[in-house]
């Protein structure tokens, strides 16, 4: 699946509803469907007036359509400002996005099987890995982590949903699936891995810093490739302001690099953590 | 149907239309290609650029205020070499009239900047960024006193031929007393206003939302300031005026334009619409064509400050 | 449940609390009757007082910008007299600590002002405007320079024996230099920041907003720049600071204590929200019980400027 | 109708809609019923953010509601960035309103016969001084002035339209009713009146500055009272900032007075036009 032409556009708002306990669908029109390699993103605005000023990024989580019509969707969680106004459009009123954005998951590798693993609203770029893989008929199994039952993402948003163990649910609380984090669900099932396994595992990861870090260190242990798709504050989304940058190593020096252009997915090995 | 004469000579360097973007906000002025071509643009000013490539501050470079924004992103850049090798190209091709915007941590380095970029033959002019605040001279800023703008301006003015603009910082008392030293410097135009220096905190983790602790503020919260000042600014000096701060649309645009600016730049709106520049160059087109405004210079200056009787 | 202590003293004036109305959006305090007790505050800060009534600027006095607003009232008060025979004793009737702005247009003036006031018993402190521009001194504004915030405060000081503070102008280009001036010329304490001088114009008509051409900016819109100017001001002086501009919410008043104010004015924000300042009292209280901290001296100044580590 | 004491209170929104051409009209539940006086205003803000910072005048248009629940009605029409929030406003989303404010209409004149005059949105101010005269039985005509038919205030908001003769419709184009402008239909009738007729007379108007002009010169010119509702920008809307003054006359000198708290409602010999 090829990375689109870059292009501002105005959305139609056609579905905005809050599903579960936390999380919101957004559903619009626009006017030629996207292309977006999984873990590309949009900034996204749509309120009226300068306040709040900036668009926010979010994951494109589905984009269809055919030529004159285009359809895309994203999923959020209301965590400030800007999503509490996202949360209160409704359909018919109109979205301004960027999109598609930044480097997404390298998922065209042969012969590998994959580890897909989201925390908390991370499921919103892991899915679309998800589905691509599932079209492509490659290997992977899903880890998606939350605090409780009600925080991990409705069940008919789940791509490939249907195999059996494909999909490891982890609550901190207990409520659903394995009890505790999915960091420890990871590096568990890691443990028993063998090292022809390892060897042909490559991870894909979504979610807090904390456990992109976990899972890197693990990951770095047994060598296995990891690839995080990082957040940081963005200003424009498309490589200009120079405001997202986070720490990389460059050799043995450390470089800024933009979370918005050369990531957000990042080789775990290349962050400082 | 007329269409408006909209070009306007910037200090030496004419150009079709009074819309430029702002330094810092474009880029090297490429990113904008997937949005629409940057050529219909007056002139792309690119992010300041120093002698040797900067790495900038820590992350924690920019939050949302209300109506704006502070930035503290340390002039990150590639270095005036990496520019007019890679860069400057790629802008021909596009046949973008370009700026460089440039900073030093001493006058000489301004000065070999200075010197290095008049050897590029299609670069537009030189902005001279006078606004920052990591310079000699006590840790005062260049841009704070009028000496201090008037030596740097002159100092840069015997090192190019190219057009020169001086960009000014808005932190100080009196900006037209500033914009004055600048023409008597040798600007062949000003430019402001640069970012006002502004600052946030996290009431609940008690630290600096910024690594910088403090950072400059940009985007509409800042217009009123900012069209004052160039008001004041018109008002002082005979070279040109080019008005820059939260200008967002067409009718902004315009305002600065009525109260004596020559052209604007369009920095912050950038981020939230990409096609901001071309946006305001389209409605300022309209406007002129509807009021049958023939030419830029009809409308220039043309605040009425006496009562309406 | 321990109740948080709230109380500081701001340059002999012990107020209860650190929320303060800002001068000039408060009116003379009783307009607020109707919404709440208003000795609640710490202080009331009324409308900026004349030795005689004055009728103000003409209409076009206000006009709304991004997140923000510029204001050129002319200062329209009831003068000093009326304030004391007619609005003091409503303000003891209502238990209100109240503070005095006052604005001359001589040195002369503000002597009489603070003479007249001092005889005033129930007065809590008296606050000088020293951001006007409509003075001597060759139309360069008192606030703008060192000597005029040092002379006129030392000049304000040797008339009255109330805790004086001292209001300054943000534009200037290092408020610290102005802040010790203040503090050297005797001040109690210092206040800032007044509104930044600002302008809007209708592209239109082409014609100025405001009768006065300028106005004061204030509202969320200059927070970051009240907040920088605050922390530079307190590292400066060894008086309490007052901080003031764009404060909205007890989180935008925590800020202002975090880097280092003594207490906080509340202005713009009375006009959309007549309950902002015990709104913005409550919440601090609220903040203060959550995060078990017993004092605001244990918050105030509290910003951690080192990385973590 | 007494005066209520003002108050700072949030609104639950159960309609807002458009009618006719221009009109929308916005109905929302406050926690107690307010007594207003025709002619007072509400400060109304609603929307997220700071941008736009300040709340917008509204004549108070309805009120009613019992003990524990009270009733308010706007009507507006968009004409900037705030009346445009406004209108993009739902059901169960909260307006912010300081109420009532002002000096309204004084309508407690003993043997007094009303012209109500109410040009554009006008009609917002005296369409309630026209239901108040109607419960008091008091006399009472309307003229009503637009620009066009579907500019005129919809039928069903009128109050007291049924009785004969009472409401002079007056549109520019000739669309509807009287073919020209409303103070033309005011002045005209104005020519028939007996002295009798004119002394007992009493113009209430509101609506475009020219319009309050002509009817105010007309009516000095033959000693008729007139009360007028002035508009001007407003930061507090209760007479704390000083913004909204308009010039007076104040014996043979001139004051500024402010707006909310002197007025809407002046003098209309008082005013310096
Ligand atoms: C590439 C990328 C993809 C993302 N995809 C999703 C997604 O699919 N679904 C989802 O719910 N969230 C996603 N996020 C996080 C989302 O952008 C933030 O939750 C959102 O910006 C918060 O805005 P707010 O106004 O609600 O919060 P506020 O805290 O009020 O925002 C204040 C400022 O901080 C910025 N900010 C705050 N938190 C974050 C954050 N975590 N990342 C980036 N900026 C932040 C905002 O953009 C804004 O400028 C993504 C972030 C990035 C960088
Ligand atoms: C006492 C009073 C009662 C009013 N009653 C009504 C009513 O019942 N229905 C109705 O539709 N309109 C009424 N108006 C006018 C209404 O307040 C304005 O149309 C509205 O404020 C415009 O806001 P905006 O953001 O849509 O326009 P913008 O032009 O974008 O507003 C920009 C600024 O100008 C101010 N402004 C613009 N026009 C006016 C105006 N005519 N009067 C006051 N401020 C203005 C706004 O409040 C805002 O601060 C009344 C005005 C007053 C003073
Ligand atoms: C992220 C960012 C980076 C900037 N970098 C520069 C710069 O390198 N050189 C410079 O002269 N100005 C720089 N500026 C200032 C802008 O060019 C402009 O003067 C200022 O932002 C006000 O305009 P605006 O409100 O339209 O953004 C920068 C501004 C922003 C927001
Ligand atoms: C309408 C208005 C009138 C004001 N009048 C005065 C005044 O008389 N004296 C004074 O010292 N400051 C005056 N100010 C400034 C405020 O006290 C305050 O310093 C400024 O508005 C910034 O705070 P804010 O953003 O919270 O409003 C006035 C401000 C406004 C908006
Ligand atoms: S958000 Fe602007 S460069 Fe990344
Ligand atoms: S609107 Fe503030 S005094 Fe009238």
């Amino acid at each position: 699946m090829p990375n689109d032409r870059t292009r501002f556009l105005t959305a139609r708002i056609v579905r905005n509803e809050g599903r579960g306990e936390i999380f919101y669908r957004i559903e619009a029109i626009i006017p030629e469907p996207v292309r977006f390699v999984p873990g590309q993103f949009a900034m996204v605005s749509g309120w009226p007036g300068n306040d709040p000023l900036l668009p926010r990024p979010l994951a494109v989580f589905r984009s269809g359509g055919s030529k004159g019509k285009g359809k895309i969707e994203f999923v959020y969680k209301v965590v400030g400002r800007g999503t509490a106004l996202l949360s209160g459009l409704h359909p018919g009123e109109t979205l301004s996005l960027t999109l598609p954005l930044g480097r997404g998951f390298d998922l065209e590798q042969e012969g590998r099987s994959y580890w897909l693993v989201g925390g908390g609203v991370g499921f919103s770029s892991v899915f679309p890995a998800a589905a691509a893989l599932g079209r492509r008929r490659a290997r992977f199994e899903m880890f998606l982590g939350a605090r409780t039952r009600g925080h991990l993402p409705p069940k008919e948003w789940t791509p490939g949903g249907k195999e059996p163990g494909r999909i490891h649910l982890c609550t901190e609380d207990g409520t659903a699936g394995y009890h505790g984090r999915v960091t420890d669900a990871v590096l568990e099932r890691m443990k028993g891995l063998s090292q022809e396994s390892v060897e042909r595992l490559v991870i894909l990861a979504c979610g807090p810093r904390e456990m992109l870090r976990e899972i890197a260190a693990a990951a770095s242990e047994r060598s296995v490739q990891a690839q995080v798709a990082l957040e940081n504050h963005m200003a424009c989304g498309f490589g200009v302001c120079w405001g997202c940058v986070v720490t990389v190593w460059d050799g043995d020096q450390t470089a800024y690099r933009r979370v918005c252009r050369e990531g957000p997915v990042f080789d775990a090995r290349e962050v400082v953590w | 149907m007329v269409i408006p004469d909209l070009s306007v000579s910037l200090g030496g360097l004419r150009v079709k239309n009074p819309v430029l973007s702002a330094s810092g906000t474009f880029g090297y002025g490429l990113e904008f290609l997937p949005f629409y071509d940057i050529s219909r643009l007056g002139a792309i000013v690119v992010k300041g650029l120093s002698l040797a490539p900067t790495s900038g501050n820590p992350p924690g470079r920019i939050v949302e205020t209300a109506a704006g924004m502070l930035n503290a992103i340390g002039l990150q850049n590639i270095g005036v070499e990496r520019f007019i090798g890679d860069v400057v190209p790629r802008l021909e091709d596009a046949g973008a009239t370009f700026v460089a915007n440039i900073y030093g941590k001493t006058v000489e380095e301004y000065e070999a900047l200075a010197r290095r970029l008049s050897e590029v033959p299609s670069l537009g002019a030189i902005e001279v960024n006078a606004s920052c605040p990591n310079v000699k001279e006590g840790g005062m800023a260049f841009g704070a006193t009028p000496e201090g703008v008037a030596d740097l301006t002159g100092r840069v003015r015997g090192c190019t031929g190219k057009p020169l603009w001086v960009k000014l910082s808005p932190n100080v008392t009196d900006i037209a007393v500033i914009a004055r030293a600048a023409e008597e410097g040798g600007a062949d135009a000003v430019s402001l206003i640069n970012t006002i220096v502004g600052m946030a905190v996290d009431h609940r983790s008690r630290r600096p939302e910024l690594s910088n602790v403090t950072g400059g503020l940009s985007g509409p919260a800042i217009k009123p300031v900012a069209l004052r000042m160039a008001w004041e600014a018109a008002k002082a000096v005979r070279v040109p005026v080019i008005g820059i701060g939260g200008i967002q649309s067409a009718a902004d645009a315009l305002e600065f334009l009525l109260v004596g600016a020559s052209a604007v730049q369009v920095g912050t709106a950038n981020f939230r619409n990409p096609r901001a520049c071309v946006d305001i160059l389209e409605g300022m087109e309209a406007f002129f064509r509807e009021e049958r405004i023939a030419a830029l210079a009809d409308y220039r200056g043309g605040l009425t400050l006496e009562k309406i009787p």
